[in-house]
């Protein structure tokens, strides 16, 4: 039962409110690993969905189920002790949230009715609000008022642009259940006008959730606002989530015939989204947004990828694999840094090489991986969608996504070379510990596996994933 | 081919050895030193019968499923491979010595690893046989040598230079995908085969895209920026590497991917002759400006790899134009060249180490008279600069003859091509009369006359480990010098693989080198026979010693020796216009002067123009540009809907 | 074996030749003048005295006076004298000449610096700069004579076919070439107006401040060196103004060194009318002589398109 | 059939325009819930539509309650909540507002007509009431310094879509589905409410000028 991958979390997260925090502790780490579980069976086919109308297992959707399910394991680690240093003042409706979330992420990856993947994507806001608001700041109110109402704008309109999309299903006069297959395999008989509105709202409304620019702008005050496990979920997890419901749009667009028109619009979002991350974390002074904004620009990146074809998609994918990872392991990084500086500005926090040399390993890490070198796999995804798009005559594309990168690299290695090799004073707060460390190198780890041995069943289903427009070679 | 990829692995295993057990610090360091040696000196055993081969050796391997590692050894990869296993081991050794502050050993661990992975990176880089094996490598050659550079990092300045470093080691990478991207445009492969059949234009993109990415790590004049600051930032056994060995990887794949694409059109070779006459001319005169032995050895680099290029750049000409002998001769110089300069760049490197760590600077006008103090260093050192001079009969003549042979069968040619060859003559010449006069500066500074301060003349010679391999070095410099044959020969084999379409003949290349090897001879022969003559001259006659005459002068103080800076002004104020000297003087005001001061630097004039013109106006653009981000609610929504009717025009 | 004679003869003649400058010199000056075969004189007294060395020289200080003496003697090796075929040549052999010269100047250099003393890192400083300048002149010939001969070699400059003269077809550009090539002789041998030999402030030297530390047999050495490396530049000129084609290889010799004479008298009348360039306008001078060859360098270009 | 429907639709347009420029919040909302009883009632006044089965009756009961009552009510007791500040407080004036609404109204009818998109007889005013409704939705965000505007604006724009998705689709949707888009916008706007009283409680007022200090 294909379902329980997202009614388990549901289960406990009620279950979460209920019982003490001390439980609600150990639950999320025991949900994660049935999770976890859950979501191996799931990519061995195991699982069946009970409402076939609704749900099914992609390939894409499974993929993303993986990362999410394995970030949030590392995540809940994690938030085991960080929950307990941070002082975190309702800590079960932060557990609660978190295990909603979880729920709604997974309830996005198996859908295969387009309003259900909207709802889907839709609660995710909702119950992630709250996790944003945990700390109770002026700052975090704000930031969770601009996330909410922000993106359930956006997503409404992608509401409209579904409600287009089935518009167009109507015209071909039949009568069966909607669902991603249908539309698929009736994709050349749809209005194309229909379609391209549609897309066009999906996208913006999608996008406004996965951090396109210029509909980004929630983006880095929810990821600075919200505490450092939250910021990785949101990262890790939430934003490839948006992408899947704008992948699969795209997917129905090529299949009529118009993955030009969607191309087009992804890559000039893409595009856009990866100017405004360079131009934010060039000089940025908050690490916490300096994710964010990276965030963003490795969304635009998946989003050129995406929008150009071909090995591009590939490395779109890769891409997504790894930015999730080494950017969750970026965010538990701040998480300890802040725990320890209780700061956010880059200026206050000095000298991490000297006070905390295990955070400032991984975290240097992590900016080396987000920066696109080896021994993380971000560069092969860099250097598939570059090729891919040269080869589809994206020049001028090309020469705004290499100095986009370059910009960010100053901006990210101003920051994080300041934070850990300046000179300074030790942090007050708390020290190092292992179980807030662990995870974070785990991330890292599973990055740079992925790029020395990749599973053969997770290479074959990129393939099915990118199947269905052109795969490799297209 | 598997033996040699396997001795890689014992020089990674060798770096692991010191990032994990650090504790027990000089025996692991010994260990890690041998074991380090033993593998390099395996990759050398193991490249003997290999380049033997007539086919090329490869070796795959599946990566991530849909690509394939390729590494294949051809002349070409074994000639540059003959630097990595040859240089980078002596720096190693050398290194024993150089490190030898117990309390650092973790960050002496993990600099030795690094080091180790940046061994085995280049040489991967060398072997890589397809695009993605290179882009791995190339990657991993920028990353470890990114850290390595960091070593210092307490210092701002080595900041500073890392940072700059990542940036052009970034933007050259990006350059290099894209370049990539051409081929892969054209031939729907991640492959090098195919390269040749690309149309004329796409070729031309390719190359230049290339010669930008590779440009930026050789440290082509203008974008080599990033040179002078890291050189001196990083240790010298990593400066030595990378200034000897790791930008030669940018004129490996400048060569490698010219040879691949078969280019034939003379642009290319203009292209890379204008730009090897500017680095070479200014590279050198910024050298003669500079004040910090590393940053001079710096410029020096980019001089030297102008060299290079205009062999290159001649060599191309004479290919496109199907003036053979013009080809031949430049390209063999160009290549025999890059291992010149490995040998006498590491040389110079190394021996600037060892002065920086004795004297306790690296201000060439605060030291003096080490050659008494260190006599082992001072040696290799003046063999060094000689050779890097490119006087006979030392090694770098031998490159730079071959050079200026080429470029003189290039006159022959008519019209445009004419003049980039006399260009490229005249440009030589200039080059190499600047270059004695920047290396006699820093010889006759540094190691002769009388110490500038007391600190330097306390100085002692380095342990055994670090003067070993500047001996060996300079050995090599006179080796290949007076017997440049086998190597001239290896490097036309090498040359050979770029333009395989061609055929080509060594005859006249050989027969002209080795009558040149005799000119060296009989030159060296003469010294000789001067030397024995002098020494039968002095038999029985007084030798007395005395103070040097003062001109009139009787109590001289170290103090009036000539500095370096006023050495090379002149010569640099002859080339204002393109280098800006500025001075700051204090001026005498009062009757009784309290301390006036005089101080001058040369700044350099591609940095400036970068950061007037493309960062300045960038970060205040940028500054701007962050109004998108004004935290009005109502803006943001504004932006959504700004989006939404842009998509709908766009339907 | 005409060509090793008369490389013998040069070699025991050229101190004969300076000789002669200082004779126009004193002729102008209404002196007598020393005699003729001074500089021998000078050698062998040097040649019997001990040495003083500076505390502060090294190994070095020696090695100078040696590479330089090497370095100016193998230039004569590759010498066509009179036409003969040299030596040794080979293509390209004129680029050993210059670098093997090079080579003398560096370890001149060096030598100097090794006394500490500022005076001669002046002259040392002035040397490499000017010297530099006038390389590029002496490379501007070279294009211009490949570009005429299509050969890199002294030899097949002056013995095969004899095109390089003034009486050659393209004699009008030699004519650039000489005077080029002359005003590079005054400066690589330091010779008024670019240096005065015979002036006594050591601020004002440039070659003689270098090897002021110098004494006994070290002396002779560098002495011997420049009086070879004057000989050679004067060859040089001498070769490009006449083919000498006469039908016995012995009397084209004798010939030859009569000439020569001539290159030696102007640099006296020159000597003795001029005084020497404020530093400053050396630069100016060097280039004007490189500017000479590359004019000529130029007009082949449309004389050979 | 049609001319209820015609009546209906007139008297949301008439509903957007009276929000554009009511000046009371108050009066807002309850204008909101007119609207939300409006657009909740099209889809039973639609040919093919209708009241077939249980689960129909269910969910037009549940949206009624929804929009009609349920929210209004929510906002109604966020306002009430709010200090003494009740007005508006425009960043566009009024009239300048209903002018804006207007243009809208005008852009709306020219869109349709140009697309010449193949409707349904009778559907053309349905889309151009829907893209009002929207328009102005968006507009109201944009223009107003109150936060509870801007909750109002985002249900406008929900009723516009809605409007569309239900009233022009003829595709017989699953009723479930549409339950579930109803329940995330309860739950979207209970959690927008609560994050009023928050701000409320943290500001003492609910004007976003107040939330502009996450910035760069």
């Amino acid at each position: 039962m294909l379902e329980l991958i997202f009614l388990l979390p549901f289960a406990a997260g009620i279950a979460a409110f209920i019982l003490p925090t001390v439980l609600g502790r150990v639950l999320l780490l025991a949900t994660a690993i049935g999770h976890l579980t859950l979501g191996v069976l799931g990519w061995t086919g195991r699982l069946t969905p009970l409402f076939e109308h609704f749900f099914g297992a992609s390939p894409e959707g499974l993929l993303i189920l993986m990362v999410t399910s394995f970030i949030f394991t590392c995540i809940a680690i994690y938030a085991f002790s960080y929950a307990k240093e941070s002082e975190l003042g309702a800590e079960r409706v932060f557990s609660g949230c978190m295990l909603f979330f979880l729920g709604t992420m997974s309830m996005v990856t198996v859908a295969e009715h387009p309003i259900v993947l909207w709802i889907a994507i839709e609660a995710t806001t909702l119950v992630s609000a709250p996790l944003i608001y945990v700390h109770r700041s002026q700052r975090a109110l704000e930031a969770t008022w601009k996330y909410v109402l922000i993106c359930s704008v956006g997503i409404a309109l992608a509401l409209l642009g579904s409600f287009f999309v089935t518009l167009a299903l109507d015209m071909v006069e039949l009568h069966e259940p909607l669902s991603f297959a249908l539309l698929n395999s009736l994709a050349t008989q749809l209005d194309p006008i229909w379609l391209k509105v549609g897309f066009s709202f999906i996208v913006i409304g999608f996008g406004t959730k996965m951090g396109l620019a210029p509909m980004h702008t929630w983006l880095p005050d929810a990821h600075s606002e919200a505490p450092s496990p939250a910021s990785a979920l949101l990262s890790g997890a939430l934003l490839n989530c948006a992408f899947l419901g704008i992948y699969k749009a795209h997917i129905l667009m090529v299949n009529a015939g118009l993955g030009e028109f969607s191309g087009n619009l992804l890559v000039v979002f893409g595009l856009a989204s990866m100017v405004v991350g360079g131009i934010f974390i060039y000089k940025q002074s908050d690490y916490k947004r300096m994710l964010a904004y990276s965030s963003i620009e490795n969304m635009g990146i998946i989003a050129v990828g995406v929008g150009v074809g071909g090995v591009g998609l590939y490395g779109a994918f890769i891409h997504l694999i790894h930015h999730s990872l080494i950017k969750s392991s970026l965010f538990l990084s701040a998480g300890n840094i802040l725990l320890a500086f209780g700061t956010k500005r880059v200026e206050q926090v000095q000298g991490l090489i000297r006070s905390m040399p295990k955070t400032f390993v991984s975290f240097l890490a992590g900016f080396v991986g987000i920066a696109g070198l080896p021994p993380f796999g971000l560069f092969v995804s860099e250097f598939l969608i570059i090729v891919a798009a040269v080869r589809g005559h994206w020049y001028l594309s090309v020469a705004i996504f290499v100095l986009a990168l370059v910009l960010v690299v100053a901006g990210a290695g101003r920051v994080v070379m300041g934070m850990s090799f300046n000179e300074g004073d030790a942090p007050s707060g708390t020290g190092e510990k292992f179980v807030r460390l662990a995870p974070a190198y785990v991330l890292l780890l599973a990055s740079v596996t992925l790029c020395v041995w990749m599973p053969e069943s997770i290479y074959t289903t990129i393939l099915h994933s990118i199947q269905a427009i052109g795969g490799f070679h297209g | 081919m598997e033996t040699l990829l396997l001795s890689l692995a014992v020089v990674l295993a060798a770096g692991i050895l010191p990032l994990l057990a650090n504790r027990l610090f000089t025996p692991i360091k010994a260990c890690y030193v041998v074991l380090t040696l033993l593998g390099c000196g395996w990759g050398i055993y193991s490249l003997w019968p290999l380049m033997q081969l007539s086919v090329p050796a490869t070796y795959t391997v599946a990566w991530l499923h849909p690509f394939e590692l390729r590494f294949s050894l051809d002349a070409l990869s074994s000639f540059f491979l003959i630097p990595i296993l040859c240089v980078c081991p002596l720096a190693v050794l050398y290194v024993f010595h150089y490190m030898d502050h117990k309390e650092e050993r973790q960050r002496i661990g993990v600099h030795l690893f690094l080091f180790n992975v940046l061994v085995a990176a280049m040489a991967m880089v060398v072997l890589a046989g397809n695009m993605i094996s290179f882009v791995l490598a190339w990657e991993m050659m920028s990353i470890s040598s990114f850290f390595l550079v960091l070593h210092e990092y307490e210092e701002k300045a080595t900041r500073k230079a890392g940072y700059i470093y990542l940036l052009f080691t970034q933007l050259g990478a990006l350059c290099i995908f894209s370049g990539m991207g051409v081929g892969f445009a054209f031939t729907q492969v991640l492959d090098f085969s195919a390269l040749a059949k690309l149309p004329e234009t796409a070729k031309l993109w390719m190359f230049c895209l290339m010669l930008f990415g590779f440009g930026s790590k050789a440290g082509i004049f203008p974008i080599h920026i990033w040179l002078p600051y890291a050189h001196p930032a990083a240790p010298s056994n990593t400066s030595a590497v990378m200034s000897g060995v790791m930008i030669k990887m940018g004129i490996y794949g400048i060569a490698r991917f010219y040879g691949l694409l078969e280019i034939s059109s003379p642009l290319a070779g203009q292209i890379v002759l204008v730009f090897g006459m500017i680095s070479g001319v200014l590279g050198v005169v910024y050298a003669l400006g500079k004040q910090d032995i590393k940053k001079l050895l710096a410029y020096s680099s980019v001089e030297n790899i102008g060299i290079i290029l205009i062999g290159f750049g001649v060599g191309m000409i004479g290919a496109a134009e199907g003036n053979l002998p013009m080809a031949i001769f430049g390209f063999t110089g160009g290549l025999l060249h890059v291992l010149n300069h490995s040998i006498f760049k590491s040389l110079l490197f190394l021996g600037a180490g060892a002065v920086a760590k004795q004297a306790g600077t690296r201000k060439i006008d605060l030291l003096g008279g080490l050659m008494k103090r260190m006599p082992l260093t001072g040696k290799s050192f003046l063999t060094g600069s000689v050779a890097i001079s490119g006087l006979p009969p030392f090694n770098g003549f031998v490159s730079e003859f071959l050079i200026y042979v080429g470029a003189f069968y290039g006159l022959q040619l008519g019209g445009v091509q004419y003049v980039f060859a006399m260009l490229a003559i005249l440009a030589m010449a200039l080059i190499g009369g600047l270059a004695a006069a920047c290396f006699t500066r820093i010889v006759g500074i540094v190691f002769l006359g009388e110490p500038r301060t007391e600190r330097t003349a306390a100085t002692q010679e380095s342990g055994w480990t670090m003067t070993l391999p500047l001996m060996l070095l300079a050995c090599c410099c006179l080796v290949i010098g007076l017997w440049p044959e086998p190597f001239v020969q290896a490097a036309f084999r090498a040359y050979g693989v770029m333009q395989a379409n061609l055929q080509l003949d060594p005859a006249q290349l050989l027969e002209i080198t080795g009558k040149m090897a005799l000119g060296a001879r009989i030159f060296f022969v003469l010294f000789l026979a001067a030397l024995v003559s002098r020494k039968l001259l002095y038999r029985d006659k007084v030798v007395d010693s005395g103070p040097t005459w003062g001109c009139g002068f009787t109590q001289g103080t170290v103090r009036i020796q000539y500095t370096g800076t006023s050495y090379a002004l002149s010569m640099v104020e002859f080339f204002r216009p393109v280098v800006r000297l500025s001075a700051h003087y204090t001026g005498i005001s009062k009757i009784f002067p309290a301390n006036p001061s005089y101080e001058t630097h040369v700044d350099d004039v591609a940095e400036q123009a970068l950061n007037s013109g493309l960062v300045t106006p960038v970060q205040f653009v940028l500054s701007k540009l962050r109004w998108i981000q004004h935290g009005h609610i109502q803006l943001y929504i504004g932006y959504i809907i700004i989006a939404i009717l842009i998509a709908l025009l766009c339907i | 074996m005409a060509s090793f004679l008369s490389l013998l003869l040069a070699l025991a003649a050229a101190p004969l030749y300076p000789g002669i400058i200082l004779k126009v010199k004193a002729f102008f000056a209404g002196k007598k003048g020393p005699p003729l075969l001074i500089k021998y004189y000078t050698l062998w007294k040097l040649l019997q005295k001990g040495s003083v060395y500076s505390t502060s020289t090294t190994f070095v200080f020696k090695l100078g006076p040696v590479v330089s003496f090497a370095a100016a003697v193998l230039p004569l090796l590759f010498f066509p004298f009179a036409g003969n075929a040299s030596l040794f040549s080979f293509h390209g052999d004129v680029v050993l000449m210059l670098y093997v010269m090079g080579m003398g100047r560096f370890f001149t250099v060096v030598a100097a610096l090794d006394t500490a003393s500022p005076f001669e890192g002046m002259g040392c400083a002035r040397e490499v700069f000017f010297s530099t300048l006038a390389e590029l002149t002496l490379f501007a010939i070279l294009i211009l004579f490949y570009r005429l001969s299509g050969s890199l070699s002294m030899s097949s400059f002056f013995s095969e076919g004899n095109t390089l003269t003034l009486a050659g077809a393209s004699g009008a550009l030699i004519v650039l070439v000489i005077v080029a090539l002359f005003m590079v002789l005054l400066t690589e041998n330091s010779r008024v107006p670019v240096d005065d030999p015979a002036t006594h402030l050591e601020l004002t030297m440039i070659h003689e401040v270098m090897i002021l530390d110098h004494s006994g047999p070290d002396l002779a050495l560098i002495e011997l060196g420049a009086f070879y490396k004057l000989f050679f530049y004067a060859a040089f000129i001498i070769q490009l103004l006449c083919p000498f084609s006469l039908p016995l290889s012995l009397l084209n010799i004798i010939f030859f060194f009569i000439l020569l004479a001539l290159v030696y008298t102007a640099v006296g009348v020159i000597e003795s009318i001029m005084a020497r360039f404020k530093m400053n306008l050396v630069p100016k001078f060097i280039l004007t002589s490189f500017v000479l060859g590359f004019f000529a360098v130029i007009l082949t270009m449309g004389v050979l398109q | 059939m049609i001319n209820f429907l015609e009546v209906i639709l007139v008297l949301i347009l008439l509903t957007v325009l009276l929000s554009l420029g009511s000046t009371r919040l108050v009066a807002l909302v309850r204008i909101m819930a007119l609207q939300g009883v409006l657009v909740s009632l099209t889809p039973l006044l639609l040919k093919g539509h209708g009241l077939a089965s249980l689960g129909a009756v269910a969910f037009y009961v549940a949206m009624l309650a929804i929009k009609g009552v349920l929210i209004p009510a929510m906002l109604i007791r966020a306002v009430k909540s709010v200090s003494i500040q009740r007005e508006i407080e425009p960043f566009v004036g009024y009239h300048a507002s209903i002018l804006m609404g207007l243009i809208f109204l005008l852009s709306a009818v020219f869109m349709t007509n140009s697309l010449h998109l193949s409707l349904p007889e009778g559907r053309a005013l349905i889309l151009i009431c829907a893209v009002t409704t929207m328009a102005t939705g968006l507009f109201l965000m944009l223009a107003r310094k109150k936060a509870i505007t801007q909750v109002i604006g985002y249900l406008m724009l929900e009723n516009g879509i809605y409007l569309i998705g239900n009233a022009l689709s003829q595709h017989h949707s699953l009723y479930i589905v549409e339950f579930g888009v109803l329940l995330d916008l309860l739950v979207a706007v209970m959690v927008m409410g609560i994050i009023l009283t928050n701000i409320n409680h943290a500001f003492d007022d609910v004007d976003t000028t107040l939330l502009g200090q996450l910035k760069d």
